[in-house]
């Protein structure tokens, strides 16, 4: 007879282990499909590498992909912080880019750094304010947020689609379906070679941090996430507090969105998230909601996302073979947090001694 | 040496077959290869330029039209592409973008406007072929109303209804053409729901610019005819299904790619019709009206004669407008522009 | 009968650990059928343990358990209801949305398709031949806490049980809610069942039981019959040492007005009256009781108070100040110093997965200026709170959720003292503690009233707020029935009036 | 006539979002959220058509695309009951993986089509007597024997959920699991038969495109329809019965847009697209202000069970 009882303690070295342990046995499965592929896996897995870090160029492709992941996924956690299980990070990411956009559209000759803060608020506000929509319902009504922001994800994809189609579509581009592209006013510039959204996906990762860990803000924030009555027993503007905190993550996930549109699009597009709102809750999950591990776990999952894609072109493997290991590696570390907070316990009874009384 | 590390193994056929020089050609598709619609043809075309000459190819399915198909590119620059075909219209200001930082490399991108000296645009006057879809269309009709399930308003899709539209009219002048948008190229479902409303409405042929057999399955199943698209779509509609426009991009990517090979190839663009043989009209089948075929062979040799062209004057717009004076004919650039539908067109555009 | 008495079961050397907790160890339990057997124990002395183990909701690390003689292996609670084992939790286990009915024929045997009729049929059979009042009908959101408990036990009878266990049944009940309870429990005795009941009032066990089993921090200590015990016998073996169990009533006279609330409505989200025109004043050095049935508004008029329920109509006068309409941080912004030890500590006045710095800063950040937060103070705080009400933890930076009933109410109730408040609001705040928890807690409400603070004590146990209380205000459905002076007041007259009846013999009515 | 028409279209459309919902609801009741549908969904389109295919026999493809979703819910069930992984994430990535799976199986299915006799199974037939009854005999009882299947699943869910013990005991895990282990119901049990149950609902959600809207391979068939389920669900309130009219209004307003084209409406097409979703939403928020106890979300939904947690 087996059984399991929770730990009582969950220490940083067995969580570590059990996730790479998960990690190496879901390579180790995903080995067995390559092999069906008729691919070596040690080198399939070799230039899942040498496609992250293989060149300085894969190298900095890498940390862009970590920088939308990184920043979105910091919106994610102020939600899920509060216990807000806000998926639509991937709306609030297009919205940003669209009100975004919309500056960079239409005041193409600003001047640049003007024109190129105007974007950062506008990106932070269009997110925030698709964020702060269900944040609205569910503290007022209890709407379950889950499937509103799910809905609310289609309906700014709608909306852009809309106007690529309609009355954004690019003049000059011969009735093509397409948004003009930015002005170099409107595109973010590079530092060390990858564009500065690297910069603020650091800047914005310590922010959150002390905001979390050291401000009155934060605090309520975690206190709201454990019991909302508490909140309100401590004074707290329990509402209040919900839609400040959702504005905040619906405006980190639209600043993503604006430093896409700006720096790696160049426009705005029904791609321009590239499903980064999806990946980015599985990271924040995965991270433990800890603002300096997500930037790490962003990280790995770039490479997967690199390697994955870099696998397809070298080894000639099909997109849905990619989706399948990818899909594994997911599940097994997802699995392995059972092995961080519970322990199996093979029952052994043993009949003890003592005095009759 | 890093560079190439994966793929030798499976390549060595290939250098057998092209000890002169071997080259990699890169293919990058905007669907599932397994859509049976563009990037099935495109992919068509690859395998037929492996068979053809021999050289290795490196294709990735799937990729969005956004910045992802810059990494996919550059992946395949890794890899040792030489050349790269891209296959969709929202790669393009990427292409031009990575056909600047890899001027060795030669880039050839489908059914865009913009170049580079190492980077052309092509496509295929694939409307000519839609043309002789019509003239089967409007032989075939009973009810003298047509069908077009169309996927997005851009002058594509436009051109191909209005060149469907005057093959029809050119056999059956009552004839008229009914759209209906499904803002998808690819959801069966929906695709074949829009024919569905259109059989509702009485069209008894159904014709498509889409990406699946949706709307040839509801024709089937409603008993009414279809014309396909992409591909030869006989399998899945066996009793509805007369004829498709088609691709047949094999031809001109092996001359592209043997162009590069010489050092010949140049940036021109390309926009080949019915007489380049990169469109075609698939085989009639059984379910096509009494002649039809010698209709379409007719208009096929006038084609390629030049004495036919679509879009030669007098076309009239929906209102009864003259847009293309008698005696003329409408110009490469207006045709990539189009944004109107011609008479005998019900629908609208946005 | 006392011969014919069967040996139901035997628990014997069960160990249990939960982390580092010992909750049982070594522990013996054995029941006769037809006897009613009490569990007695401190907080903590691992009573619910040792019953969740019988009913298959724990599983031991060690130790045997033999039904009717047979060694079972109680893996689930569907094993231990199959051997006639059935519990009723202290946190009922009732399915919100169902009805009666559907709760008791849950889990049960019988044909696929339910026969309503037939099933009605059998529970209305039951409930006479115990005397369970319920509507088999009612759905589980519309009954008050006594009816839920019954449907509890007509579920575990329903299933056929023989060995019934009742975890802190009567800490939620009226004294006459009670009695109907004892008869209930005397009647399944009769039957031949084996019955156990935990409870933390020892003259409840003494009146109830035929043995009594005693645990000490995990260690079963004995087991006793029920004669000619007296309380104080039984505290001293519970806890191991000579307690004294008196409450004393400092008098103080410094008596000012400081509350008045008037006319006092307050309507639920249904827009039922949950207070209906509450009247009543509270002085500086006073300690108002409120007595009543679980339910009957205490929780609204505590939160009124505190701000923190919307008020319909009526006044509410700190002072000369209004709070009305006031959220508790207006409240603190207007000066006034109110501390609120709410029913539901790790619900509402505590935060389970902080620690104690951080459960102390709760009521201190709201102050601090400007936008980050500082921690010291509450550091300090904490650590003169461990100090000074010798709070049992490891550290200062321990999970409040990691320490033990009594330390967690200290630490609440320490913090609610260190704002030295002018009024403080007291829920049940002896609740689930045993007694010498509970005499600290006492101890420490007795302090802040010779202090001059005025003390609302919502209680559950009468002899406790008669002890303490210098006025009891008894609720009932959310009305004031009546207010009486804790000096005359006795058990039966409150328990009368909690059942809604005003009183109108000789006591004085001094509202 | 012609709103008869589209009526009859519309319960069409809406078939594969019944079974899907219905699959969703199961799971749901016992107290997990799957995110996964629509991943389920094509693992069961992709599993019924290959059936289909090398069999042709239409019975066999039911049951591997049953099976098949069925497995997709046994991984879920595993990682969310017995694992207790957080059920939103290991949705979102079955999703990923179920996708994967299907695209993957799908290669050599391309352009290949069902074959003539499962075909001919799956052929529309108005049912005696029934078919006459004026307007909804033409609508709901001149289809194939899937939808029929629909309608007889939706009808012995709610016969199964309300009128037995089994329905009785698995509502009660999904409300209060701790209730339930009480009472003597074996969590675990339930909880994996009925995500196992719904999965192979999902399943043939996914199969009914495959096999019978779109009787062709076609890869990614589902188009993001399980995402819609997960919607009607809601809207659905977690009752079979009232799914039925839900996905079937869903099914219409997939379709109505390609109806309301010829008339000449100013609003654009593609604002129109928005409505399921905005719906959606719509009727989310309405059931949260009504606040009616019996249209809440099973109360344990979301959160993993273990026994000696308190
Ligand atoms: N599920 C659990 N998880 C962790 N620890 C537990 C659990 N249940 C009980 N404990 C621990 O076991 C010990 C005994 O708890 P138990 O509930 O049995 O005490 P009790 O005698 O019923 O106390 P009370 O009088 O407060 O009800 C406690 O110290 C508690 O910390
Ligand atoms: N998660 C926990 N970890 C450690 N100790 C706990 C935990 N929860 C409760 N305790 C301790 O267990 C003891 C009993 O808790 P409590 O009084 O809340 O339960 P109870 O009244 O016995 O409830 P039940 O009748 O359901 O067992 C207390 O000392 C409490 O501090
Ligand atoms: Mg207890
Ligand atoms: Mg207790």
């Amino acid at each position: 007879m087996i059984r399991i009882a929770k730990r009582s303690e969950v220490s940083k070295n067995r969580n570590v282990l059990t996730r790479i342990a998960a990690i190496i046995m879901a390579l180790m499965l995903s080995a067995l499909f390559i092999v069906f592929l008729g691919h070596d896996p040690l080198k399939v897995y070799l230039s899942m590498i040498e496609g992250s870090f293989g060149s300085v160029y894969r190298f900095k492709e890498t940390i862009i992909s970590t920088i939308p992941l990184t920043i979105t996924s910091l919106g994610i956690l102020l939600a899920f912080k509060m216990k807000f299980w806000n998926i639509g990070a991937e709306g609030q990411m297009i919205m940003g880019a669209f009100l975004a956009s919309y500056f960079a559209l239409n005041y193409p000759d600003m001047n640049r750094l003007v024109l190129l803060t105007l974007m950062l608020v506008a990106g932070a506000v269009g997110g925030g304010i698709w964020g702060l929509i269900p944040a609205y319902f569910k503290s007022k009504y209890g709407t379950n947020e889950v499937l509103f922001t799910l809905m609310m994800n289609y309906i700014a994809l709608k909306w852009i689609t809309y106007l690529q189609y309609g009355p954004w579509k690019d003049k000059n581009a011969l009735g093509f379906p397409k948004i003009p592209n930015f002005t170099s006013n409107a595109v973010l510039p590079k530092l060390f070679g990858i564009h500065v959204g690297w910069l603020i996906a650091i800047i914005l990762t310590a922010l959150v941090y002390v905001f979390i860990h050291y401000t009155k803000k934060g605090y309520e924030i975690n206190v709201i996430g454990e019991s909302e009555s508490t909140g309100a027993y401590a004074g707290m503007n329990v509402r209040k507090i919900i839609l400040q905190a959702m504005f905040l993550g619906g405006a980190l996930a639209g600043i993503s969105g604006m430093i896409q549109a700006s720096a790696v699009s160049g426009t705005l597009s029904v791609e321009v998230t590239g499903g980064v709102g999806y990946t980015a809750i599985i990271v924040t999950w995965l991270s433990g909601l800890s603002a300096p591990l997500i930037v790490i776990v962003s990280f790995l999952f770039a490479i997967l996302i690199q390697g994955g894609s870099y696998i397809q072109t070298a080894f000639q493997i099909p997109q849905s073979a990619a989706q399948i290991l990818q899909g594994m590696i997911l599940l097994f570390v997802l699995g392995s947090e059972f092995f961080v907070k519970y322990q199996i316990i093979y029952k052994n009874i043993k009949l003890k001694k003592k005095e009759g009384k | 040496a890093k560079e190439e590390a994966a793929p030798e193994e499976t390549a060595p056929a290939a250098e057998e077959a092209a000890p002169e020089e071997a080259l990699k050609v890169g293919f990058v598709y905007v669907g599932p290869i397994g859509d049976g619609g563009w990037s099935y043809s495109h992919n068509e075309g690859r395998l037929y330029l492996e068979e053809q000459l021999g050289v290795e190819t490196l294709y990735k399915e799937s990729v969005p039209e956004g910045p992802e198909v810059e990494k996919v590119m550059k992946d395949m620059i890794d890899q040792g592409a030489k050349a790269i075909f891209v296959t969709s219209f929202g790669y393009m200001d990427y292409v031009v973008n990575v056909a600047e930082e890899f001027p060795e490399v030669t880039f050839m991108h489908c059914s865009g406007y913009k170049d580079a000296p190492n980077m052309n645009n092509y496509f295929g006057r694939i409307y000519e072929a839609r043309y002789l879809s019509g003239i089967v269309a409007g032989l075939k009709t009973e009810t003298d109303k047509i069908g077009y399930v169309a996927a997005y308003e851009i002058p594509e899709v436009i051109r191909g209804i209005n060149a469907f539209t005057l093959g029809v009219q050119s056999v059956n002048e009552d004839a008229t053409v009914a759209v209906r948008w499904t803002h998808t190229w690819y959801d069966p479902a929906k695709e074949k729901e829009a024919a569905k409303a259109l059989l509702d409405e009485g069209v008894d042929v159904i014709a498509q610019h889409q990406d699946t057999a949706g709307p040839q399955q509801a024709a089937e199943e409603r008993g009414a005819f279809s014309i396909g698209y992409h591909t030869d779509m006989k399998d899945t509609a066996p009793n509805a299904y007369m004829t498709a426009p088609i691709w047949d991009w094999g031809p001109y990517y092996t001359e592209q790619v043997e162009k590069i090979m010489n050092g010949e190839w140049t940036n021109e663009p390309y926009w080949g019709g019915m007489e380049d043989g990169v469109v075609k009209l698939a085989e009639l089948t059984e379910n096509a009206p009494e002649g039809a075929q010698a209709a379409v062979d007719e208009a096929l040799q006038a084609l390629k004669e030049g004495t036919l062209s679509v879009f030669a004057g007098p076309i009239y717009d929906q209102e009864g407008n003259m847009m293309v004076e008698e005696g003329t004919e409408m110009s490469d650039g207006d045709m990539l522009s189009m944004g109107w539908f011609v008479k005998g067109v019900e629908g609208k555009i946005e | 009968m006392l011969q014919d008495k069967k040996k139901l079961v035997e628990m014997k050397n069960i160990t249990k650990t939960f982390g580092k907790v010992q909750a049982n160890n070594d522990v013996f339990l054995t029941l006769y059928g037809g006897e009613v057997h009490s569990l007695l124990g401190e907080n903590g002395a691992g009573k619910s343990t040792l019953m969740n183990i019988l009913s298959g909701i724990y599983q031991p690390d060690s130790g045997f358990v033999f039904v009717e003689g047979l060694k079972v292996d109680i893996a689930t609670p569907k094993v231990a209801i199959g051997l006639g084992i059935g519990m009723v939790h202290q946190h009922f286990k009732l399915v919100d949305v169902l009805t009666a009915k559907e709760n008791i024929i849950a889990g049960q045997k019988g044909m696929p398709f339910i026969n309503g009729g037939k099933i009605s049929e059998e529970i209305r059979y039951l409930s006479e031949r115990y005397g369970l009042e319920i509507n088999p009908d009612k759905k589980i959101y519309d009954m008050s806490v006594a009816e839920k408990q019954r449907v509890e036990i007509l579920k575990v009878l329903y299933s056929g049980a023989k060995i019934l266990i009742l975890d802190e049944p009567t800490a939620v009940l009226t004294p006459q809610e009670t009695k109907k309870l004892f008869e209930i429990i005397n009647r399944m005795k009769k039957s031949g069942c084996a019955v156990v009941i935990i409870t933390h009032k020892l003259n409840e066990v003494l009146e109830i039981s035929d043995k009594i089993t005693i645990l000490r921090k995990g260690e079963y200590i004995e087991t006793v019959e029920n004669k000619n015990l007296d309380s104080r016998e039984l505290t001293d073996k519970m806890v191991g040492k000579s307690m004294n169990l008196s409450i004393n009533r400092p008098e103080t006279d410094d008596k000012k007005l400081l509350l008045r609330v008037s006319g006092l409505t307050v309507k639920d989200i249904e827009q039922v009256k949950v207070l209906k025109d509450i009247t009543f004043d509270l002085s500086s050095g006073e300690v108002l009781g409120v007595a009543g049935v679980a339910g009957s508004g205490q929780k609204e008029l505590c939160e009124a108070i505190a701000g923190l329920q919307k008020i319909h109509s009526g006044k509410i006068k700190f002072n000369k100040s209004n709070l009305v309409g006031k959220s508790p941080r207006e409240i603190i912004k207007m000066g006034i110093s109110m501390s609120f030890v709410p029913e539901d500590r790790l619900g509402m006045g505590l935060i389970a997965s902080m620690d104690i710095v951080d459960n102390v800063l709760l009521k201190e950040y709201q102050s601090q200026k400007g936008f980050f937060l500082s921690k010291k103070e509450s550091r300090e705080k904490a650590l003169d709170l461990v100090e000074k009400l010798n709070i049992s933890t490891p550290d200062i930076n321990t999970k409040v959720s990691m320490l033990s009933g009594g330390n967690i109410q200290k630490v609440l109730l320490g913090r609610e003292i260190e704002i030295k408040p002018q009024l403080m609001i007291t829920a049940y705040p002896a609740r689930g503690l045993d007694i010498s928890s509970a005499h600290l807690v006492y101890d420490l409400i007795n302090e802040q009233k010779k202090n001059g603070v005025a003390v609302l004590f919502v209680g559950e146990d009468l002899d406790v707020l008669i002890e303490m209380c210098d006025r009891i205000m008894v609720l009932c459905n959310g009305k004031l029935i009546g207010t009486v002076d804790g000096h005359q007041a006795t058990k039966e007259d409150l328990g009368y009036m909690m059942a809604g009846n005003p009183l109108n013999k000789g006591v004085d009515d001094i509202s | 006539m012609a709103i008869i028409v589209f009526l009859n279209a519309a319960v069409q459309a809406g078939t594969p979002l019944l079974f899907a919902t219905l699959g969703e609801i199961m799971t749901e009741k016992v107290g997990n959220l799957n995110l996964g549908v629509e991943g389920l969904m094509l693992m069961g389109a992709v599993a019924g058509f290959e059936i289909g295919l090398v069999t042709s026999n239409a019975y066999m493809a039911l049951l591997g695309a049953a099976i098949a979703g069925a497995f997709g819910g046994l991984i879920f069930a595993f990682l969310t009951v017995s694992l207790k992984a957080n059920q939103v994430v290991t949705g979102l990535s079955l999703t990923i993986l179920g996708t994967g799976l299907s695209g993957f199986a799908g290669k050599s299915l391309m352009g290949k089509v069902v074959p003539e006799n499962v075909g001919h199974f799956f052929k529309a037939f108005e049912i005696p007597l029934l078919k006459d009854i004026p307007i909804l005999g033409q609508i709901l009882f001149n289809q194939n024997i899937f939808i029929y299947f629909g309608y007889f699943m939706a009808v012995v869910l709610g016969i199964y959920m309300y009128k037995t013990r089994w329905g009785l005991n698995m509502r009660m895990v999904g409300e209060n699991p701790s209730a339930a282990d009480a009472s003597g119901i074996n969590i675990n049990i339930y909880k994996y038969v009925h995500i196992l149950a719904g999965g192979a609902l999902c399943g043939l959600g996914g199969a009914y495109l495959s096999l019978v809207y779109v009787p062709a391979w076609q890869e990614n068939v589902t188009a993001g329809r399980g995402w819609i389920a997960v919607a009607l669900v809601i809207f659905s309130t977690w009752n079979p019965n009232k799914a039925v009219l839900g996905a079937y209004f869903f099914g219409g307003l997939d379709i109505i847009g390609f109806r309301l084209q010829k008339f000449d409406i100013s609003i654009s097409q593609y604002i129109v697209d928005m409505f399921p979703y905005l719906a959606t939403i719509i009727v989310l928020i309405m059931i949260s202000m009504r606040k009616s106890r019996e249209n809440m979300p099973p109360e344990g939904l979301g959160n993993p069970y273990f026994r000696e947690e308190r």
